[in-house]
């Protein structure tokens, strides 16, 4: 070692420790539900990702299932995605598109738990906190695979 | 003069026949030293710039292509590297830009640049490439010239401190560590997982590219750079490395920058950029000016070693032959090959094929197709091939 | 930052101890793709640029410097490679532009810039340095920085033709022909004597550096290179190759570039640049903010080879150690040298000295002088030393 | 070969074939002699060399003699050039500076006699042509020694 850096504590890593794993680990506490979600899409999010999530000039989020083997595949949060947890990381880092990091925790937990519901992973009447979020079971959740190169194509 | 090297007006026999004219610069002086204290191409090259393959609706999440058939060697200029931003290019102020190493290490610690400067260092000469380079010819010929097929891709000579280094200044990874979480301070906060122990030899933490801090566009003041992955785990502006036990499963390695196969499956975490190679001049938009000799000459690379061998064919893959490196072969670096041809006037079909240190020869199109289906998105690799028409048009059919 | 990556102002320590502040530029997006289709600098950069050692009286006829003090690696950005010019740099149209090949060949010929992009290509790193840079230290201790010292150097990659390639062209040389005339379509009209046998093998015209075409400061859109000669011998904007059996006796090379010994005879034909080395970072106007770890950095290279070995001192030449090479030395480029180097804060002298292939060792200041006397002007090489004050500064003393 | 660039003739390269050899060849017809210099140098050399070629924000172009051994150099067209030939050369390509190659042959000699006789080589009555040009002998001609590198210092 040659001494370099200054220690870091947890205290002074928090703000920027905002990565969340596929097993909860690094969620906030806090929580919200399908309702609030949806309030807070139609203010922050549909003017970009369409009023229901259906996509515009942002990705589509919902739809999609049962399309991957097809010619024409349609990858969304409901049809694509391995983990729940992905959404509250990624929404929480760099959404809304102009002003990321700028939700509350709660405000995270809802618009996950909306888009869950919207693509029919979770019922209506759903309240996301650390604990239910990494328990909801994506639909794709085996549809990876390692990669399997070099030898393979 | 932008794309058509080959395309130029060509002189005319009566100009080429009279006497030589003493050009006006000869007998007037020129520009004073310093007119530009930092350099600028010639106004005569103003053509040669990053351009985009489509019109993004949001420009900060786009990317733009370096102009690969006006370049020459092997080095990129700063200037024309590629670009790909999932939330625009931050102005950092290196002052204030902190990057911090935690996690399942021993002595957490926050860096300054002024801190990383004053590490150990190395420079070395690697491409990068996004995966979704060439992605546009997974269903065959797009018509676009190589810089939209082929132009996610630089090579530069980068500075910086490798990942070891900056590993033993937090006295080492302790418990379960197997992987490192980077992360950008972008407004994407852009965050991939990589394999340590894969990585550790060779990824740097570098602020400087071809001989000069970083670009801001290129991750100013601070970037991770893992040679032969895929561009994107190059992650820019970075602020904070994490040692995990297990991936995070970002964003980036499970929604992105994963392969959809065939069967409705996808590879995940599919990192090293295969050998690859593409022909640069005569490109779609160049133009064969006489009948005779001409050079081809292209890019050749690959993320698992060096280029060991370029073969060129002028009848459509039906015989090749070597041709020569222009560059001497680095290691996950982009090598310059060159071959010659004398073109006789009649169409031809010229393809090059690259074999890289490990034995692996670029696939063709049908090969990757079959092994992957027509939704796998990145990773394209294939033998690349041009039509010269008998007129000397040189078309992506 | 421009000067003083090492004078950065330090963050305080309370700054450091506080929780890690949410950045601006993570909370807003940044610039679109684009916002600069040939890319620039951060402007936290702007202090990074070629300056002149002195007022010129016709800024024309004058030289700017390369700033190595900020630079890293061994790669010279094309905006930032030193320039020296006799009549201002030309606008040159490429159309317009010509090459005649004449004198004792067997087919004189006139090539334009197409027909030289269509010859088989070479391309490879190689500096350049003025003979006439570090003559300022001929007296001692100029005091001056080291971009004002030793910043008449670059190193890019050139692409271009090779010498032997374009004589073949003109089916050979005849007769006597032992050396070659290269004369610039610049208003100087530069013109130098070159002996054929020994730059043959090695000697380019070349279009590209640095991946792109050259920057008209640099010649565009073509010029020569003689790896390991005199920046002078590199003719820039070049139109003229004629072969001949005798030197032209050019003003070039009889009322400049020739070096005057003590004697008052003066040598002549002086072309290798020999075995040289600097110490860029820390250099003065760096300043040491803390005791402790510092990388020793810096350059070395020879016009005879590869670089074998760069030794560094901290106690002024009492005792030597040698450095790590930082890139892979190459045949005439700079190579770039670390030694770990522990600032227990006192006053220390710096020194780095460079050994190439043919095993020429870089000479002290004493041992040039003794040699050749005050007044040679050109091919200054000796070791130079850097002092470090207690308080962290550095000075050129 | 690879048959690329057009013939060349010698009428073609004559206005780029401006060089000069120590020998003479190279030099074109015309004449030039001191007084002629003289007035020449006055109107288009003197701003920048000085009135009598003593230095300016030209180079100085006359004295210097005897001083090469001296820790007070000066090196000029009297004191160091080897040939007389380089100045028709150099003038006639680079000179004056903001109108290089705008003289004519016999400017050209003229300027070449005005400075040779300025620096006491050649009498005031002095008419230089080809002929008389290259046979000129410099004070310093034997001055110049080969390159002893590598091997000595
Ligand atoms: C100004 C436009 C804009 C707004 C507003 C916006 N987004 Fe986005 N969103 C985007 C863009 C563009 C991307 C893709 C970014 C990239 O290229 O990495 C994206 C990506 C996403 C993704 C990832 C999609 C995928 O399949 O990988 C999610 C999830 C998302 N947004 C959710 C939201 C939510 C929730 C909000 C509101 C809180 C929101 N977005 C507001 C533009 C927007
Ligand atoms: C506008 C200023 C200017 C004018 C006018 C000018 N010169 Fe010069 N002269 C220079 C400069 C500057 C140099 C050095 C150029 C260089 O850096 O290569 C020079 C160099 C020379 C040299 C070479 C000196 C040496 O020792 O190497 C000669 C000879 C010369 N000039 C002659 C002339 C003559 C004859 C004229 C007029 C026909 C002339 N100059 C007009 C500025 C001028
Ligand atoms: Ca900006
Ligand atoms: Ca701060
Ligand atoms: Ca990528
Ligand atoms: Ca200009
Ligand atoms: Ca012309
Ligand atoms: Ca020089
Ligand atoms: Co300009
Ligand atoms: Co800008």
């Amino acid at each position: 070692s040659h001494h370099l850096g200054t220690p870091l504590t947890e205290e002074q890593i928090a703000p920027w420790d905002i990565d969340v794993g596929p097993d909860g680990r690094g969620l906030p506490a806090g929580s919200g539900d399908v309702a609030m979600g949806a309030h807070v899409f139609a203010s922050k999010c549909a003017a970009c990702h369409g009023a229901a999530g259906q996509g515009l000039i942002g990705d589509a989020l919902v739809g999609g299932r049962g399309t991957l083997a097809s010619n024409k595949p349609k990858r969304t949060v409901g049809s694509y995605w391995p983990y729940a947890t992905t959404l509250f990381d990624y929404i929480r880092r760099a959404m809304p598109f102009n002003a990321p990091q700028s939700l509350s925790a709660d405000e995270v937990y809802a618009l996950s738990a909306y888009l869950l519901n919207q693509n029919g992973i979770v019922p209506p009447g759903t309240i996301l906190d650390k604990d239910s979020l990494p328990k909801v079971i994506m639909p794709n959740r085996d549809g990876f695979v390692p990669d399997s190169r070099p030898g393979k194509l | 003069m932008g794309i058509g090297a080959f395309a130029a007006a060509q002189a005319s026999a009566a100009e080429l026949l009279a006497p030589l004219k003493v050009e006006p610069w000869s007998t007037t002086p020129g520009a004073p030293i310093l007119e530009h204290p930092y350099g600028v191409p010639s106004l005569f090259e103003k053509g040669v710039v990053r351009r985009a393959a489509k019109a993004w609706p949001l420009p900060g999440a786009a990317s733009s292509m370096t102009p690969l058939a006006d370049l020459f060697g092997s080095i990129t200029p700063n200037g024309l590297v590629y670009e790909r931003h999932h939330a625009g290019v931050p102005d950092i102020d290196p002052a204030q830009h902190r990057l911090a190493v935690h996690g399942l290490v021993s002595a957490p610690k926050l860096f300054t640049m002024d801190d990383i400067l004053r590490l150990p260092s190395e420079s070395r000469i690697h491409f990068i490439e996004c995966s979704g380079n060439t992605g546009g010819e997974w269903n065959g010929p797009s018509g676009m010239p190589v810089q939209l097929t082929h132009g996610l891709l630089s090579c530069c000579e980068w500075t910086g401190v490798r990942l070891s280094t900056l590993l033993d200044e937090v006295n080492g990874a302790v418990g379960k560590a197997r992987w490192i979480l980077a992360e950008g301070s972008d407004a994407a906060a852009m965050t991939r997982s990589l394999p340590l122990d894969r990585i550790i030899d060779r990824a740097m933490i570098v602020y400087a590219q071809n001989g000069e801090r970083l670009r801001p566009e290129n991750g100013y003041p601070l970037r991770l750079i893992v040679p032969g992955f895929e561009g994107n785990t190059h992650v820019k502006w970075l602020r904070r490395l994490k040692l995990v036990d297990a991936p995070l499963e970002t964003r980036e390695e499970t929604s992105k920058y994963t392969n959809l196969l065939a069967d409705g499956t996808a590879r995940k975490f599919v990192f090293e950029m295969d050998a690859k190679s593409v022909i640069t001049r005569p490109s779609p938009g160049h133009k064969l000016t006489t009948h005779g000799y001409y050079p081809i000459s292209g890019l050749a690379w690959s993320g698992r070693g060096t280029i060991r061998r370029v073969e060129v064919s002028t009848d459509g893959g039906a015989s090749w032959r070597n041709a020569r490196m222009e560059t001497s072969p680095r290691e996950r670096a982009l090598t310059r090959f060159e071959a010659d041809w004398q073109w006789n006037g009649g169409p031809a079909a010229i393809l090059s094929r690259a074999t890289d240190s490990t034995g692996y020869v670029q696939p063709t199109r049908e090969a990757l197709v079959s092994a992957r289906g027509l939704n796998s998105q990145y990773h394209y690799n294939a033998i690349q091939q041009w039509r010269v028409d008998a007129n000397g048009d040189v078309r992506n059919a």
